[in-house]
């Protein structure tokens, strides 16, 4: 029926990035669900999970279909293609997207969309803040660790920029093929034997574990600092601490930061086994700021729903005072975290300490170098 | 003549579901030379590899020294003392011509006839002087000795030999005539397919004339002459 | 007399050991040619050589005055020179008519057309039965190939390599493997299409080779050992020596 | 320092051996790949899964079982022998007699089936498998530190490749399965257990694969998917070097490894493109590849 | 036999027909462009007796040559679906040229490896999107009347093309053309003793192949307006396989009723199952391969000739008769 609320999970259920989707995702939605209140003026809130099976064409084949059938918004999109692909269609059937487990730039870039909000993270906040953060330490000659496809090298554009900024210096960089090497002896190598000082890892998930294992098995240490520009905590789990330790990253959310984001993980754990990440907290957060958008329109209408997200700020165990700007991205303070030693942690999943809080308005790009079309309009 | 060492009754085989023996009875006796004769196609190779479990599927009972062997796995029936020659010689190329020769296992000790190396050599001096060449380097008549040597030296006592003088040279099929002989006189038994009647015609003690997958006809020696034409319709010769 | 195929001084070595070594061979034109030798004189090596399924060490092959020694297997066929196989060779599972059809289609109907259906095809068929007939096959037109009995395999074999309207016939052995029956047929049919035609033959069989062909070669060692009529080869002691064998009644043999 | 086409020559020669290490995986694989196929002329494109789950294998004998490293060599080989063993006998032999892409497929379908469950037991975010203490720390070679276990990983590599191929090309038993492999009924007419040999084989290849699993554990982050790329690869290698030709398998492993690792050093975005290129030029020039028989 | 056909063929458009009123008309559009490209995969695999593990390239390439001509350059549906359709018969030449010079499967890796090749070429090409993909494919105008934007209307032109694409392979195998195919698969060397060149054939079966594979490809393209890495990955090759087998091979209905039944898995398990969708699909298709070998549809034609040939009184075939 008309008024009735839909909305779908759409994600990596099984595949290789299931962390930033799969069943930490479902739960994520559906606390939000609960946490409403499960029913939306009087309807039950009616919530799908779709499987893209990490492809971005069936993605966009069950994107169609579901805002065929009704579906108001969809939201995670783990995987970039999946998200560009998804919010076209989103645009073009006046829906809603909600993107959270993808990192493009172009989200709110060239490919914005009026349609669509980024909420978690994307590159531009995971590269610059650390490099930022490492140059105020003087720490300015770099040398990157590149995955080759598009997500890594949007990074690597990222970093570039924000190391140029800094007044740092580039030793040189080494570009690997996307998710097919397993063996990252020869680049970490290179890495090591550069003599740079931060070695920024300019890739994501497997590829960004492998790396860090080489680089500690080829004796990284000393005055050599391993920088990666994503990182989920799952990742960190699986790699333990004794790999992991002194590792520098940029976050959007840790569990144990604040007494609000422990008591909403601790319940996440409890149903799901794993601390939450980035992108689960966002999952969270995303629905709950879209249901309570929806409550307050009165309409499950695109446009008014949108403009309402945009209106309203988030105020949440993700976010705090965070604001959707006009490019679609959800601006809202990051965390330069540094994964602590086995020695420093206390406790099951006790893995960061967060150095420094870095402002919304510094860890996102500045909306007057944005290329979305939507801005330079406006 | 010794008892029956090599017994089939109503025996059924197929080529996966091509059926191509229709009840095949026959028997063997020890120290015999029997020959199988028959036009093409009619079912004297398959009847070899049914003996020697070759085939997809086979019914009937199959005795050897009065033991049945009807479900044996292939691989045991040569245990039995069974040596194989077949029709297309089967030389391993990846082999030299001696590890071909060594290649099968010496099953039977027992019966003393297995062949040592030295005698197989004397008999066919042409293996020795290209032992350490590849086994498909050899010409076609090599490949036909090394195909009989390699099984006299298992101590098998029954030959199954298919069509051996095919596609030999004249001369060395008179080799092959007097090795058979040779043999013979050791005592061995002999089942040889063949299709060349005047080479088998002396040296077999019986033959059965096969058609359609069954054995029409045994004939023995001493009634060749009389029975002429008779083998001349079966064979068409 | 004009010869249609030479070969000069002809060789072939596999990793050092010559199989074929230095044959100068001549086949008259319109000739049934024998080529026989004891076992692994390179009889089916200069087959291939000559059909190009194999290359040459050295020498040079002369097909009706053109150097072909560099020619591809099929370009050779289609310029008349045919081979037809040690083994049966057909298509097992197209019937007997369309197994010539296919050999007919390469000369008279298009071959790369995917458009076109496949009905264009039965202009070929009067033609075809007349091949059948020509080797008395016409009642197992439509008959599998797979489903015919070994000789008239080899009858299917032969009135597809006579399709191909050839100039010079190669045969390996056409009779190997046959019962008496069908050696006989099979002889008769060779003599039968040799008419206007070279044929190039390798066969064990002294009975056929006596009964039909023109001129013999006997190679061995890989080398020519004599050449002339059968009363001139069987003559020959070193033939009889390294070949026929003691018997001098030679169909003895066979 | 001395320069070798821009690149210092102790880069160099880091690469190089880091090359040699990936070789020795490849090495170790293609033979087994080589071996199966040979014999029972199935391709085994689970033979990456195999390897895959070598390293699971290991990582179970740990989690659970506390069985360190070198129990793992020792049992996981054996334990992946056996479930190749299993599956033989349930699954491959009945399509023996099949075109061999039946075995392709077959094998395709198992390692869906393979990896789905270690997907759905182990999740797809990486474990970790330490690096056996006994093997821990690295030797300076003047002209860079190596790892120990890097070391281990050549030696244990190369030294089974090189037992499998002296077994093969010396023995007895390798002739019997070199006549297998050629006409496996015509063997087994002569009184040799061809099933068995064929089971024990197929059960050879997989252990080597689990052991170079085994081997792989401490070097990455152990996900379901670290054997496909190396499958790809693999298969690159055999057709090389010639499908069926062990020492073929070996030598051209380990010739990839180093290519490889020079492609990384000069020109790293065509590393993974490089195997492609030279199979393909391999092909046009020596259609059978280096090592292959006509 | 006559009247069977035309009966199926009449079946098949009245099913088309109506189809789209009773499922979601884009996951038919969906299933009818997989269905192309397995029938496309089947007359190499079905007809030729070749297995090309990488079929997946044509189907990919051809997708990002719609979308580059058509967003890029502009051209109309009509002109880009023939430009995929040409980049996919090119490379269907180019590869086969190469590949064509080993059989069975060492052909099999050959291909695999060349589409591995487009593969990390497309990933490291800037104009593809790389992993993003190529975005924002206008569906355009088809022959400046009708609209494609209309999902009924793409509908009507990919069900158009799957029927003119079946026909078009039921021609080329029953073509002159086929009959030579027919003759190489059961005897190569005879074939080439009969004086056919049959690399060249072989190289145009398999450019045949690629151009309907493009066919379906850019059709694809062209419906979800967007075109990924993932139709020039193996896996997709690997699934195209699957869809032959599963169907049945050699036949025309086969590699159509395995297309619709691995997409209709995938997509209505995977939101269920979830993680174990591939080991379904895996025990799925290693059953379908160890007992019905022939596929759905081959294992249901020979019970029909069973039922039938028990009809019309024959108890086996004629044996024993040599
Ligand atoms: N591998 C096979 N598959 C199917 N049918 C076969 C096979 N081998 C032989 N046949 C068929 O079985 C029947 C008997 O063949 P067999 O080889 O036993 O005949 P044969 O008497 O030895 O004749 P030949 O003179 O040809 O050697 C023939 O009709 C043949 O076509
Ligand atoms: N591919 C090859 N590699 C190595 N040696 C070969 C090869 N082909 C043939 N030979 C050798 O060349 C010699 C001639 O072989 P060929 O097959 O031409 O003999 P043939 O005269 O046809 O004998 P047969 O009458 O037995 O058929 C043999 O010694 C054979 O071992
Ligand atoms: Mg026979
Ligand atoms: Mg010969």
């Amino acid at each position: 029926d008309e008024d009735q609320v839909k909305i779908a999970l759409m994600t990596d259920l099984a595949g290789a990035t299931a962390d930033y989707g799969g069943q930490g995702a479902i739960e994520a939605v559906k606390m939000a669900i609960e946490d409403f209140g499960g029913t939306l003026n009087g309807k039950p809130i009616h919530a799908d999970f779709i499987d893209h099976q990490n492809k971005p064409d069936i993605a966009v084949t069950k994107a169609r279909e579901a805002f065929d059938s009704g579906t108001d918004m969809v939201i995670n999109l783990s995987n970039s293609a999946a998200a560009l692909g998804v919010m076209e269609i989103a645009q073009s059937k006046d829906k809603v997207v909600v993107v959270t487990g993808a990192g493009s730039d172009r989200i709110t870039g060239d490919a914005c969309s009026p349609n669509a909000v980024h909420f978690a993270f994307n590159s531009y906040s995971l590269a610059n803040s650390p490099v930022k953060a490492l140059a105020a330490n003087g720490v300015n000659n770099w040398y990157l660790i590149v995955s080759d496809f598009a997500y890594g090298l949007s990074v690597e554009a990222a970093v570039t920029g924000a190391i140029e900024s800094s007044g740092g210096t580039l030793a040189g960089s080494v570009k690997h093929p996307a998710f097919m090497a397993s063996d990252f002896s020869s680049y970490a190598l290179q890495a090591i034997s550069s003599g740079a000082q931060a070695i920024g890892l300019s890739n994501s998930s497997s590829d960004t574990t492998n790396s860090i294992r080489a680089l500690k098995e080829f004796g990284l240490g000393g005055d050599q600092q391993m920088v990666a520009f994503t990182l989920l905590i799952n990742e960190i789990h699986g790699l333990g601490l004794d790999q992991a330790s002194g590792l520098l990253f940029a976050d959007g959310f840790y569990w144990d930061r604040t007494e609000q984001t422990r008591e909403w993980s601790k319940r996440f754990y409890e149903r799901v086994g794993k601390m939450p990440n980035m992108v689960n907290a966002g999952d969270y957060s995303g629905t709950l700021h879209y249901l309570r958008a929806v409550e307050a329109a009165g309409t499950t209408d695109a446009k008014t729903v949108l403009a309402k997200m945009r209106e309203m700020p988030i105020n949440d165990m993700f976010a705090e005072n965070g604001k959707i700007r006009e490019d679609g991205m959800m601006v809202h303070d990051m965390y330069l975290v540094q994964v602590k030693t086995p020695e420093e942690s206390q406790y099951d999943w006790d893995y960061l300490k967060v150095l420094e809080t870095i402002p919304a308005e510094e860890a996102f790009l500045p909306l007057d170098q944005s290329k979305c079309s939507l801005v330079n309009k406006g | 003549m010794g008892e029956t060492v090599l017994s089939l009754t109503g025996v059924n085989g197929w080529y996966g579901e091509s059926h191509v023996l229709h009840g095949v009875d026959l028997s063997v006796r020890r120290g015999e030379v029997v020959s199988l004769i028959g036009r093409n196609g009619a079912g004297r190779t398959t009847i070899l590899r049914a003996i020697m479990g070759l085939l997809d599927r086979r019914e009937g009972r199959l005795e050897i020294r009065g033991q049945d062997m009807s479900t044996t796995p292939a691989y045991r029936i040569a245990k039995a003392g069974l040596g194989y020659c077949p029709e297309e010689r089967g030389i391993f190329a990846s082999l030299s011509c001696e590890e071909n020769l060594l290649l099968p296992p010496v099953t039977r000790t027992d019966g003393g006839m297995a062949m040592s190396l030295d005698e197989i050599y004397a008999m066919f001096p042409n293996l020795k002087e290209r032992a350490h060449s590849p086994g498909t380097r050899l010409s076609g008549g090599e490949q036909q000795m090394l195909a009989i040597a390699r099984i006299l030296r298992t101590g098998a006592d029954i030959l199954l030999l298919d069509e051996i003088s095919e596609g030999l040279a004249p001369v060395i099929v008179q080799t092959l005539s007097r090795v058979i002989q040779d043999l013979k006189a050791r005592g061995f038994t002999i089942l040889m397919v063949e299709q060349n009647f005047r080479f088998a015609a002396p040296l077999a003690d019986r033959f059965f004339i096969i058609e359609h997958g069954r054995v029409v006809e045994e004939i023995a020696q001493a009634d060749l002459a009389a029975r002429a034409d008779d083998i001349r319709t079966y064979l068409g010769v | 007399m004009t010869h249609i195929l030479e070969t000069v001084g002809l060789c072939k070595e596999f990793r050092g050991f010559r199989a074929v070594d230095d044959v100068s061979l001549r086949v008259r034109e319109g000739d049934i040619h024998a080529l026989i030798g004891p076992n692994g004189a390179g009889k089916t090596t200069v087959f291939n050589l000559l059909t190009k399924f194999l290359s040459p060490s050295a020498g040079r092959i002369v097909f009706d005055g053109r150097d072909i020694t560099r020619e591809k297997p099929a370009a050779l066929a289609r310029q008349g020179m045919v081979r037809s196989f040690q083994i049966s060779a057909t298509f097992p599972h197209l019937t007997v008519l369309e197994n010539v059809r296919v050999a007919l289609q390469r000369r008279h109907a298009p071959t790369y057309a995917f458009w076109l259906p496949g009905s264009v095809l039965s202009r070929l068929d009067a033609r075809a039965m007349d091949l059948l007939e020509q080797v008395d096959m016409q009642d197992f037109a439509q008959t599998k190939a797979a489903d015919l009995p070994y000789g008239r395999k080899r009858s299917v074999e032969i009135a597809t390599t006579l399709a191909m309207e050839p100039r010079l016939m190669l045969l390996d052995e056409p009779t190997q493997g046959m019962g008496h029956e069908d050696v006989e047929r099979v002889t008769q049919l060779i003599k039968r299409v040799s008419a206007g035609r070279t044929i190039l033959m390798v066969e064990h069989n002294m009975k056929v080779v006596a009964g039909i062909c023109d001129r013999i070669s006997v190679l061995q060692r890989g080398a020519l050992l004599a050449e002339g009529t059968y009363a001139e080869v069987s003559a020959d002691p070193r033939v009889l020596e390294a070949y026929m064998g003691s018997e001098t009644e030679l169909e003895g043999a066979h | 320092m001395t320069e070798i086409f821009g690149v210092p020559a102790p880069v160099l020669y880091g690469q190089l051996l880091l090359g040699l290490v990936n070789g020795s995986f490849y090495a170790l694989l293609s033979l087994g790949l080589s071996l199966i196929f040979g014999l029972l002329n199935i391709v085994n494109f689970a033979h990456g899964t195999m390897y895959m789950l070598g390293a699971f294998l290991a990582y179970l004998l740990l989690q659970p079982l506390g069985l360190g490293y070198w129990w793992a060599v020792l049992l996981v080989p054996l334990m992946a022998a056996g479930l190749g063993i299993v599956i033989e006998r349930t699954i491959l032999k009945r399509i023996y007699k099949l075109d061999h892409i039946y075995g392709l497929l077959v094998t395709f379908g198992l390692t869906m089936v393979i990896e789905g469950f270690v997907r759905v037991y182990f999740g797809v975010s990486g474990l970790r498998y330490a690096v056996p203490s006994s093997l821990q720390g690295m030797v300076d070679l003047g002209f860079m530190r190596l790892p120990i276990y890097r070391i281990w990983v050549i030696v244990a590599a190369l030294g089974l490749c090189l037992i499998t191929w002296l077994v093969i090309e010396r023995t007895r038993l390798g002739a019997t399965l070199r006549a297998g492999t050629e006409n496996p009924s015509l063997v087994q007419a002569f009184g040799v257990n061809v099933p068995l040999l064929v089971t024990l084989v197929f059960g050879w290849g997989v252990g080597l694969a689990a052991f170079a699993g085994v081997l792989a554990a401490p070097l990455m982050q152990l996900t379901p998917q670290i054997g496909h790329s190396i499958i790809i690869t693999v298969f690159g290698v055999v057709v090389i070097g010639g499908m069926g030709s062990i020492l073929g398998s070996i030598l051209t492993g380990l010739g990839l490894g180093l290519i490889e690792g020079l492609a990384k050093v000069y020109y790293p975005e065509a590393s993974s493109t490089a195997i492609f290129v030279l199979m393909i030029l391999v092909l046009l020039v020596r259609p059978h590849g280096l090592f292959g028989k006509q | 036999m006559l009247n069977t056909r035309t009966l199926m063929i009449v079946l098949a458009v009245a099913a088309l027909a109506v189809a789209p009123a009773f499922i979601y008309p884009m996951l038919i559009v969906k299933l009818l462009c997989f269905a192309i490209f397995a029938s496309a995969f089947n007359l190499m695999l079905g007809y030729t007796g070749l297995l090309s593990f990488g079929h997946a390239m044509f189907f990919g390439s051809a997708g990002y040559a719609l979308g580059v001509t058509m967003k890029h350059l502009g051209w109309p549906p009509e002109l880009g679906i023939l430009a995929g359709v040409a980049v996919a018969a090119l490379i269907g030449f180019l590869a086969g040229s190469v590949a064509i010079r080993r059989q069975g499967i060492y052909f099999a890796m050959i291909t695999l490896a060349i589409s591995q090749l487009i593969y990390f070429v497309a990933m490291q090409m800037e104009w593809t999107g790389r992993d993003d993909g190529f975005h924002g494919i206008p569906r355009g105008t088809l022959f400046g009347i009708i609209d494609l934007q209309d999902d009924m209307a793409l509908y009507g032109l990919v069900a158009a093309c799957f029927l003119l694409a079946l026909f078009a392979i039921h021609r080329i195998v029953t073509s002159p053309f086929g009959q030579v195919l027919t003759a190489i698969r059961e005897n190569e060397p005879r074939a080439i003793s009969l004086g056919y060149d049959v690399d060249r054939y072989k190289v145009l079966a398999f450019t045949l192949s690629g151009a309907l594979s493009g066919l379906a490809g850019a059709l694809k393209a062209l419906a979800l307006s967007y075109e990924s890495l993932n139709d020039l990955h193996w896996a997709l090759s690997g699934e195209v396989v699957m869809m032959c087998i599963l169907g049945g091979l050699g036949t025309l209905g086969g590699p159509v009723a395995g297309a619709f039944f691995v997409i209709l898995l995938q997509n209505f398990l995977a939101d269920k199952v979830g993680e174990w969708l591939s080991v379904i699909i895996g025990v799925v298709f290693l059953t379908c391969i160890l007992a019905f070998r022939k596929g759905f549809v081959g294992e249901i034609g020979d019970w029909i000739e069973k039922m039938r040939a028990r009809k019309g009184g024959f108890t086996a075939k004629q044996e024993g008769n040599r």
